[in-house]
């Protein structure tokens, strides 16, 4: 069973590992602002949730482990709300030219 | 080598990072991040320190510990002084230089 | 294995200190040094310093960078009289040796650090007890060293007044800064009325875990201090008018609840600052709970800085 | 702060990669700081270290078995939303200046 966990563990903090990989190879690659805020938005709620997501079988108890889902949801906020500030940002940008 | 003589190594060499800036970038806000770079080096040395000093149980010495936590607050209100001033003497002066006469060509904004 | 985390961290560390200082962009370098802020408190978590780590997160991430983000765009129109007189190539050359010449002296110190390591570690764990308090950085924060603790507080309300009284005599006593404009239906209103509430609960949960775990007042207090300053910059609310005489009161209720703890010790425990062994918990708390609202007031008002704005 | 039992396990070591890896992926991700060009990829920029951080900060609590590690993650998360607002904020007031001056000459 623990190993099964573990396993579980591994793998989704493997994938989130790999939405990291593709944000940054996204944003790095990509054309334009747009595109590039597509794949910055995968690493920051995909990654993250994976990554949170595989850390709940190694936390300590039901506190530590809505303790992490706390920091993913204010995470998923943040960055769902400045992620419209800067794609509105690169509009007025776009506009202005 | 130890992780704490990594980061006292690598403290070591944002000190003199934050010299070199501080002499180096004319405008006073530049020189402000550069100072602020060269304390944090002086901190991150301090703390490489107190993680030396684990003992009786405890991962690091907590009294440089405790220090540095002062040493953070006190760090932001003198930065945040500063920032003050510097925003007064260009409301006054309009200029931001630092020298003792303004400079002979002068392609300031106004 | 451990140390790959710690090498690459250092090397990123130093890679932002370099960009922040060399870079021409005012604005590039800031923005570079709110990174390395960010960078910082994963080093103090690599060097066990998770006291030290949460007030790095707070302050070096957050408020330090809201601070000189809010500098550079003021200071936009003289950034290019600067780099006009910016140092030639001598003394560029001077500053290279000069900086080079100071981190191998410290480096040699570092790698001379004597053996036998001197540390307090011992002394601070055989003395906690008596406190009464669980987290020896409290401990030393707020009894071993509780003289450094009431000075801080003391420069930080003298930091305060430094900032105001440099306003100009003719808004003496009106808000600071400008008054911030957002659409109040926009995405940022919407954040500053979401955020607040969930950051007023951690950070009272950080202030209140402070005496047997990491946290304490200055962490829970940036925390508060952050909202509120998020909630101005969504133009949900105004920054305070200065002369507002609740707000006075708050900013040095710190430092006297501070100072009148220190005077019952010495009638009680025979020292300025000393309790008494059953007193000693009471005490603290009563000193971290006088300090709260001052820590949150000025480290607020200090990122508001001078008033700018007349009474109206 | 007792020294606690560190998870000498191959789980620890796995965690501690990834942390590394994490940390390393949005680093490179800086280098859209550098090259820009517009303000709203650096903002992307700073947006992606400040969850790299966090993640890793989590990744690293795990690893050492250090709980209060996930308050430093929860204290970042708040104040690097708040650093960013004032990025954006910040950011756009100064095109509109940039904007200004441009039409000015």
């Amino acid at each position: 069973m623990t190993s099964l966990l573990d396993l579980f563990s591994i793998v989704a903090i493997a994938a989130g590992a790999v939405f990291y990989l593709a944000g940054t190879v996204g944003l790095l690659r990509f054309p334009d602002a747009y595109t590039r805020l597509h794949a910055l938005t995968k690493a920051d709620n995909l990654g993250m949730a994976l990554v949170v997501l595989g850390l709940l079988p190694l936390a300590g108890g039901l506190l530590a482990a809505l303790k992490l889902v706390l920091v993913w949801l204010l995470v998923m906020l943040s960055s769902a709300a400045v992620s419209q500030l800067i794609a509105r940002s690169a509009r007025r940008r776009d506009a202005a030219q | 080598m130890s992780v704490e003589t990594v980061f006292a190594l690598a403290a070591c060499a944002l000190v003199g990072i934050g010299l070199y800036g501080l002499i180096a970038q004319p405008h006073p806000l530049r020189k402000l991040v550069a100072f602020n770079v060269m304390g944090t080096g002086v901190f991150v040395l301090f703390g490489a320190l107190a993680r030396r000093g684990a003992a009786a149980g405890l991962a690091a010495d907590p009294v440089p510990q405790a220090l540095l936590i002062t040493a953070i607050v006190v760090a932001f209100a003198a930065t945040a002084m500063t920032v003050a001033l510097l925003l007064r003497l260009i409301e006054s002066t309009d200029s931001a230089s630092l020298a003792a006469e303004p400079p002979a060509d002068d392609v300031g904004p106004r | 294995m451990t140390p790959v985390v710690s090498l690459i961290v250092a090397l990123l560390l130093l890679a932002l200190a370099v960009w922040s200082v060399v870079v021409r962009d005012a604005f590039l370098a800031v923005a570079g040094f709110v990174a390395y802020g960010l960078l910082l408190s994963l080093v103090w978590v690599r060097l066990f310093g998770l006291d030290v780590a949460l007030t790095e997160a707070a302050i070096g991430g957050g408020l330090t960078g809201a601070l000189l983000l809010g500098a550079v765009a003021r200071l936009r129109g003289t950034e290019a009289a600067a780099w006009s007189e910016r140092s030639g190539f001598g003394l560029r050359t001077v500053a290279t040796l000069l900086a080079l010449g100071v981190t191998a002296v410290l480096v040699l110190c570092v790698l001379a650090l004597p053996a036998p390591v001197p540390t307090l570690a011992p002394q601070v764990v055989a003395n906690l007890d008596a406190t009464g308090v669980g987290n020896p950085i409290t401990g030393v924060l707020l009894a071993f060293r509780a003289l450094d603790t009431l000075l801080e507080a003391i420069v930080l309300v003298i930091a305060l007044a430094g900032v105001w009284s440099l306003s100009p005599d003719g808004v003496w006593g009106g808000r600071p800064g400008v008054r911030h404009h957002a659409d109040p239906d926009g995405v940022l209103a919407y954040l500053a009325r979401l955020l607040p509430p969930i950051g007023i609960v951690v950070g009272i949960y950080l202030f209140w875990a402070g005496a047997d775990h990491p946290g304490g007042k200055f962490q829970g207090a940036t925390i508060l201090a952050a909202m509120w300053l998020l909630v101005q910059m969504a133009g949900l609310a105004d920054s305070p008018r200065i002369d507002h005489r609740g707000l006075r009161a708050g900013v040095v209720a710190g430092p006297l609840v501070f100072i009148a703890v220190g005077l019952l010790g010495l009638w009680s425990a025979g020292a300025f600052l000393g309790y008494p062994p059953q007193w000693a918990k009471p005490m603290i708390v009563a000193v971290e709970v006088g300090m709260m609202p001052t820590l949150v007031l000025v480290l607020a008002l200090l990122l508001n800085g001078a008033p700018a704005r007349s009474r109206r | 702060m007792r020294r606690r039992w560190c998870r000498a396990s191959a789980m620890a070591e796995f965690l501690l990669l990834m942390a590394a890896f994490v940390v390393l992926m949005v680093a490179l991700g800086l280098v859209r700081v550098a090259i820009g060009p517009g303000r709203a990829e650096r903002m992307m920029a700073a947006q992606l270290l400040g969850t790299g951080a966090i993640a890793a900060l989590l990744l690293l609590s795990a690893a050492v078995g250090e709980p209060a590690v996930v308050d430093v993650a929860l204290t970042l998360a708040l104040l690097s939303a708040f650093a960013s607002v004032a990025f954006v904020k910040f950011a756009v007031k100064q095109d509109r200046k940039a904007d200004d001056e441009g039409q000015a000459q």
